[in-house]
């Protein structure tokens, strides 16, 4: 390990955006080309500390910040913090790269790379963070990070719409985080995860439920899990590489890594807690799959996509067993890999083409190779087809449903592949709408081309850890069996045949209609939604299940409607602030007298 | 002797004698005279229970308090009528009610 | 004499809170301070309170004069002639 | 006579008028503002020499005071309070000085402006209940005149009639409330109080005292049915004056609170903390959702200030020195933030001559560095880590929840949410748009009104990312009183 790696991990990123300002009034490419370096360094240091916790290597690093709540800033060096965070620079290290092509013509470079740098610095920091403010504190920054880069473009008003929204939203799920974290401290007067360990034991259930639930609400809501997914979709106005961070390393993840972390701290999970975290995982899974399979705009499939792949996980940790725990992980990091490549595939035809609407593209195959060969593996791991990691990933979680057997155990496993069946259906519907048939009428006077080097090598890169990275299951398992010991057997690579044949079954069933609709072309897309229930499926699948409108509707015009009925209060007749002066005074004696008759 | 409490309803009643002319009199010279009228009933107070402290004795505390509020009420007076003058330049009327261009 | 709406519930708001404190004040007799009287006075009153003021409460007196000054200020700030007054009043 | 930072202070406020009249001489309409600046920083000087004193034991002037003498007691509550009072008045002072050239009076307006803040200095290192209330009307006079002070529009004139009228009754409210307690005991002296209410049973007419007290001191605080005078007067005044009545005016009254209710109506005693809730949750929830949808960008910061108060109460009502600590860390971090917002509306104000967010669409492109203090400050406001104001409103939820007070707690934390949406607004409609037509011109914003912005904006930064010693101080504070 390089000395202070845990520290410099995520010092490097966030000093490196401070200084990104000062680069920029020297060079635009040496601020660019600066941002990068500073990510692989925080990379280099990630990986460094790799082989000490293959060889066992715990520690958690103190400095005591606010003695009055004794509380300290400190870092935790261990294997899933470890994991989580090389994952994170060595992803956000190559979006930084292909930025420098994907952005280069782009205004206000410097406050995109301020905000990258310090995603990336944040997301590190809250993945090495030893306590929950501290993690609390960096969730709050990457919100932050993801609100100023969704509205990069402010001069669309629906960038910034969606980024006030992804903020709003996610901060929705944070009160309930805090409120978590505050509970918990107050029952057992510690914020360090390790402190907070040795006493939940003296915790009773209903509280550490309570708790538990809370700390799960703010994990919803950064996970865009159902019911707060509505900001993930609208965040697509954001540039590509950013919803490729966003999907890939950093927001999203975070609130998985925060159900995984919490798993690891209290040992005993109860029943219920678990059972609401299967269930949002597993109906997440479903509908965001369903509403990709409806959707024209190429990266709000992949939106919808990484909602259900979040689906997986979080059910995957609903299961309560260490297996299932180590199947999260698995595909998180699986995910990371398929959905940045994807991401930056998406990236590169939207760059070339100019636009997201699927239905304008088409025969893009020849023109783009690179991008064709790398977006078809993307896409063959994301529907779990053998032997890209997805599978590996995938199945592993559903092995573990099956194991775990029981109502529970099945029916998730039945969502599962349920979801795996829409899955490859819609990964099919984009590959053929975007690359395959002919070009649209619209792109016929563009000049279409491959995307320039410094774009395709992250995607080659990405691509070749795609297929690679399924077969580390082995010493991912050694790995991760230092915070469950039981995941040391799932290091051999056994494949029950059931499932297997199920899932495989479920790959066929979903895949061939869509190879029959989108790629041969037998039947015509429109057709499927010609019959009146069909047609009132996919309106409910194009708006999102109604959720946005809902949200709408009570929450935003209900308070504007409050508001508007409490501006009213003020008439601006001094006569009557005064009659409110003598009602409020009566109204506090009232409120003191029938305290002082122990009333209230 | 009359009782302490006939006092401190006296009080009381002129306090909100002196609410209800700031809720509902229109004139701003009114309004300024009932703030004073909240300051003496304060005043008022300051002066019955300073002898609520013992038969034949009177508290020479309350009274200079009384001699020092007189005088500040007097400061807001001032202040208030200056300010009523720019009032009525503006608006033209004393009618405290034609002052809500600013609501909402 | 006509009556609006504010009039209207100023005077039963006023007469509510009369009513209120009369009712307070006949059942809660009030009580003698907890304290020892300060000074055991034979002078009259009107002496006593002059003595009482410069020795003990000079404090508030210097902080009177003050706020004398302040609201003189205060009244000479606003009443300050102002040549482009007319210029800017009309908005 | 007073202590020194006092003594100071009023030296300056009483010799300004006469630098004024040199300055009409000299023809140089600086000089009194510098006065005023160096005036503050002198007295900000005295209060450090003072500080390591009174925060060990309390300060009383005159030494042997009496049961009945005027007296100022310096606490450490007073060195807490006095510390921000002082340095928002400089800063606000610095920033004056190019913000207020073209307005004429000069020489009186920093006359008014060190009254107004020795007036408050005063508040808090009073002794005695009525010297208190002496010097809280030498805060209030002062302010009238401030809100009114460009009184050849219609607005200040209407605010500061408005302001004036509600004030003054809630002075004279005090008063008579102050009439019972002193019927009650015999005496005003805030040590001598807390001696005899805790010998003393919590009398009926105790309650009433305490109900005309809160009630007064609720009209500077803006508690919620009180608070109608504070959306007109704060966008009325000059932004330099909204700064300091929204970040240290309305806390004189929760000082006036804090004082009044841990040191003479003991929570022990006296139950009046859920009254004082339900008055805090009321106060924060309208003042959010009526800022919600402003036009102007002053008074949508004015409501603001009344949501937060509302925490502010809130953090008071819990009555554990935690939630002391916490209100007096937010009274502080508010003070900061409020400031710095209206001291950036200021410089728009100065920029581009109107308040309306609609003309003032996409201005930071136009004013950089502005910008990004306003968002810095408005990011802080709406408790964002790891900035100051995320930290008071943390520690004013964990009061809320170590309180049992877990209902109010969640208002707060919905209410919380709701100031961070029309914060995002506001930094959407500054920051994220296009420029309009109307703000094309507009150049950035002078060095000496940005110099003050600068630091404050710093210190926010500073205070998120290092709390400790201030905490420190807070809790330091907070212990003084309970």
């Amino acid at each position: 390990m390089l000395p202070y790696s845990p520290w410099l991990a995520w010092f490097v990123p966030i000093i490196g955006c401070l200084l990104v300002p000062i680069l920029a009034k020297i060079n635009g490419k040496l601020r660019d080309w600066f941002s990068f370096l500073f990510v692989a360094i925080s990379s280099v240091f990630t990986f460094s500390m790799l082989p000490d916790v293959f060889n066992g290597y715990l520690a958690d690093v103190q400095v005591q910040w606010i003695p009055y709540f004794n509380l300290s800033v400190g870092v935790l060096v261990d294997p899933l913090s470890v994991f989580m965070a090389s994952l994170v620079s060595f992803i956000g290290a190559l979006i930084l790269l292909y930025s420098i092509g994907y952005m280069a013509h782009e205004e206000g470079l410097t406050r995109y790379y301020f905000f990258m740098l310090l995603f990336i610095g944040g997301m590190i920091g809250l993945i090495m963070a030893d306590n929950f403010v501290q993690l609390y504190i960096f969730w709050e920054i990457v919100g932050l990070c993801s609100y100023a880069l969704i509205g990069f473009w402010y001069k669309k008003p629906e960038a910034v719409r969606a980024g006030m929204k992804a903020f709003i939203v996610t901060r929705v799920g944070d009160v309930c985080l805090l409120l978590g974290i505050l509970i918990l401290y107050f029952n057992t007067g510690q914020f360090a995860f390790s402190s907070i360990q040795n006493s939940a034991g003296f915790l009773s259930m209903s509280l550490l439920t309570t708790v538990m639930l809370l700390l799960f609400g703010g994990a919803i809501g950064k996970s865009a899990q159902v019911p707060l997914f509505v900001w993930l979709p609208d965040a697509m106005e954001g540039p590509t590489t950013v919803s490729a961070l966003i999907h890939a390393a950093t927001m999203v993840k975070a609130g998985v890594y925060l159900v995984a972390r919490t798993a690891t701290i209290f040992p005993s999970l109860s029943s219920d807690y678990l059972l609401v975290v299967a269930g949002v995982g597993a109906v997440t899974a479903f509908m965001a799959a369903t509403m990709a399979l409806a959707t024209f705009d190429i990266k709000r499939v992949l939106a919808y996509s990484t909602i259900s792949q979040i689906g997986y996980m979080m059910f995957a940790l609903g299961l309560g067993t260490s297996g299932g725990w180590f199947a999260s992980q698995f595909h998180l990091m699986s995910h990371a890999l398929f959905k940045a490549l994807l991401f930056l595939c998406a990236g590169a035809v939207i760059h070339i083409t100019g636009t997201r609407d699927m239905r304008q593209m088409g025969g893009l195959r020849r023109y783009m190779p690179i991008t064709y060969a790398t977006f078809i593996i993307g896409a063959l791991s994301l529907s779990a087809v053998p032997p890209f990691n997805g599978f590996w990933s995938k199945d592993l979680i559903l092995e573990e449903c099956f194991r775990l057997g029981g109502y529970t155990g099945y029916l998730l496993f039945f969502a599962g592949t349920l979801t795996a069946i829409i899955t490859i259906a819609y990964a099919i519907r984009a590959v053929a709408l975007t690359f395959l048939g002919h070009e649209s009428t619209v792109l016929k006077d563009k000049k279409l081309r491959e995307a320039p080097s410094v774009m395709t090598i992250p995607l080659i890169i990405l691509a070749s850890a795609c297929v690679i990275s399924g077969f580390l299951q082995p010493s991912f398992a050694n790995l991760m069996s230092q915070m469950f010991p039981k995941i040391a057997d799932l290091s051999i690579m056994n494949i029950e045949a059931l499932p297997l044949s199920i899932s495989l079954l479920a790959l066929v069933v979903g895949g061939l209609p869509a190879y029959m609709v989108y790629v041969k072309r037998s039947v015509s897309p429109e057709a499927l939604t010609r019959g009146s229930l069909s047609r009132g499926v996919y309106k409910l699948l194009v708006n999102g299940y109604y959720f946005d409108s809902f949200y709408n509707y009570v929450f935003v015009k209900g308070t504007v409607y409050i508001s508007n009925k409490l501006r009213k209060l003020q008439t601006g007749i001094l006569n009557v602030n005064m009659l409110a002066f003598l009602i409020g005074f009566l109204f506090l004696l009232g409120l003191l007298f029938s305290a002082l008759q122990g009333g209230i | 002797m009359i009782p302490l409490s006939y006092y401190l309803a006296f009080t009381a009643i002129l306090y909100i004698v002196g609410i209800y002319c700031l809720a509902t009199k229109r004139n701003m010279i009114r309004l300024v005279l009932g703030i004073e009228i909240l300051v003496n009933a304060a005043n008022l107070n300051f002066i019955i229970l300073s002898a609520n402290w013992k038969t034949g004795f009177v508290d020479p505390f309350a009274h200079s308090i009384v001699i020092i509020s007189t005088a500040l009420a007097g400061c807001i007076s001032a202040v208030a009528l200056t300010i009523v003058v720019y009032a009525y330049r503006h608006y033209g009327t004393l009618d405290a009610r034609k002052l809500r261009r600013l609501r909402g | 004499m006509r009556f609006d709406g504010i009039e209207a519930a100023g005077l039963t708001v006023a007469i509510l809170a009369v009513i209120v404190s009369c009712v307070f004040i006949a059942q809660n007799s009030f009580p003698t301070p907890y304290s020892t009287p300060p000074l055991k006075s034979t002078q009259s009153v009107g002496q006593e309170v002059s003595k009482f003021m410069w020795e003990s409460r000079s404090l508030d007196l210097i902080a009177q004069a003050l706020v004398l000054f302040g609201a003189a200020v205060g009244c000479l700030a606003i009443l300050r002639s102002e040549k482009d007054e007319k210029k800017v009043k009309s908005e | 006579m007073f202590t020194l930072p006092i003594d100071t202070l009023i030296v300056f406020t009483v010799t300004t008028p006469f630098v004024g009249w040199i300055e009409r001489k000299l023809h140089r309409k600086i000089i009194s503002g510098i006065y005023a600046a160096v005036g503050f920083a002198l007295s900000g000087f005295m209060l450090y020499q003072l500080s390591s004193q009174a925060l060990s034991s309390p300060m009383v002037v005159p030494i042997h005071a009496g049961v009945f003498e005027a007296c100022l007691r310096v606490d450490a509550l007073s060195v807490f309070a006095a510390a921000i009072f002082l340095a928002m008045g400089f800063l606000v002072t610095v920033y004056s000085l190019k913000y207020m050239e073209r307005d004429t009076g000069l020489s009186l307006y920093y006359t008014l402006l060190l009254a107004m803040i020795t007036g408050m200095l005063g508040v808090v290192a009073a002794g005695d209940f009525f010297t208190l209330f002496v010097f809280w009307e030498f805060m209030c006079i002062p302010s009238y005149v401030l809100v009114a002070f460009r009184k050849q529009q219609w607005e200040p004139v209407e605010a500061g009639f408005k302001y004036l009228v509600m004030s003054s009754a809630g002075s004279a409210t005090i008063l008579y409330g102050m009439s019972i307690l002193y019927g009650l005991t015999g005496t005003l002296n805030f040590a001598q109080l807390s001696v005899v209410m805790t010998s003393a049973a919590a009398n009926v007419w105790g309650y009433v005292s305490l109900a005309f007290i809160l009630i007064g001191f609720g009209v500077k605080a803006s508690m919620f049915p009180l608070h109608t005078w504070l959306p007109d007067a704060h966008p009325a005044a000059p932004s330099s004056i909204s700064a300091l009545l929204s970040g240290i005016v309305i806390k004189a009254g929760a000082y006036g609170i804090i004082r009044t209710l841990f040191m003479i109506f003991l929570p022990s005693r006296f139950s009046w903390q859920i009254a004082l809730a339900v008055f805090a949750a009321l106060t924060m929830t309208y003042g959010n959702f009526a800022a919600l949808l402003q036009k102007d960008i002053k008074r949508l910061l004015a409501y603001s200030s009344i949501a937060q108060m509302g925490y502010i109460l809130f953090a008071i009502s819990t009555t554990t020195s935690y939630g002391l600590t916490a209100g007096l860390m937010h009274t502080m971090n508010h003070a900061l933030m409020k400031g710095l917002l209206f001291l950036c509306a200021g410089a728009f104000i100065y920029r581009a001559g109107t308040r309306n967010l609609d003309e003032l669409k996409g201005i930071g492109h136009k004013m950089p560095l502005t910008a990004v203090i306003f968002t810095v400050a408005a990011l802080s406001i709406s408790g964002v880590p790891p900035l100051n104001g995320f930290v008071s409103e943390f520690m004013i939820v964990y009061a809320g929840v170590n309180a049992g007070m877990l209902a109010f707690t969640v208002v707060m934390l919905i209410n919380i949410l709701l100031g961070f949406a029309y914060y995002l607004r506001l930094i959407k409609i500054i920051v994220w748009s296009t420029p309009t037509e109307n703000v094309k011109k507009v150049k950035r914003a002078p060095t000496l009104m940005l110099l003050p912005m600068a630091l404050m904006a710093l210190s926010c930064i500073i205070i998120g990312l290092y709390p400790a010693p201030f905490i420190e101080m807070a809790s330091k504070a907070a212990q003084a009183v309970i």
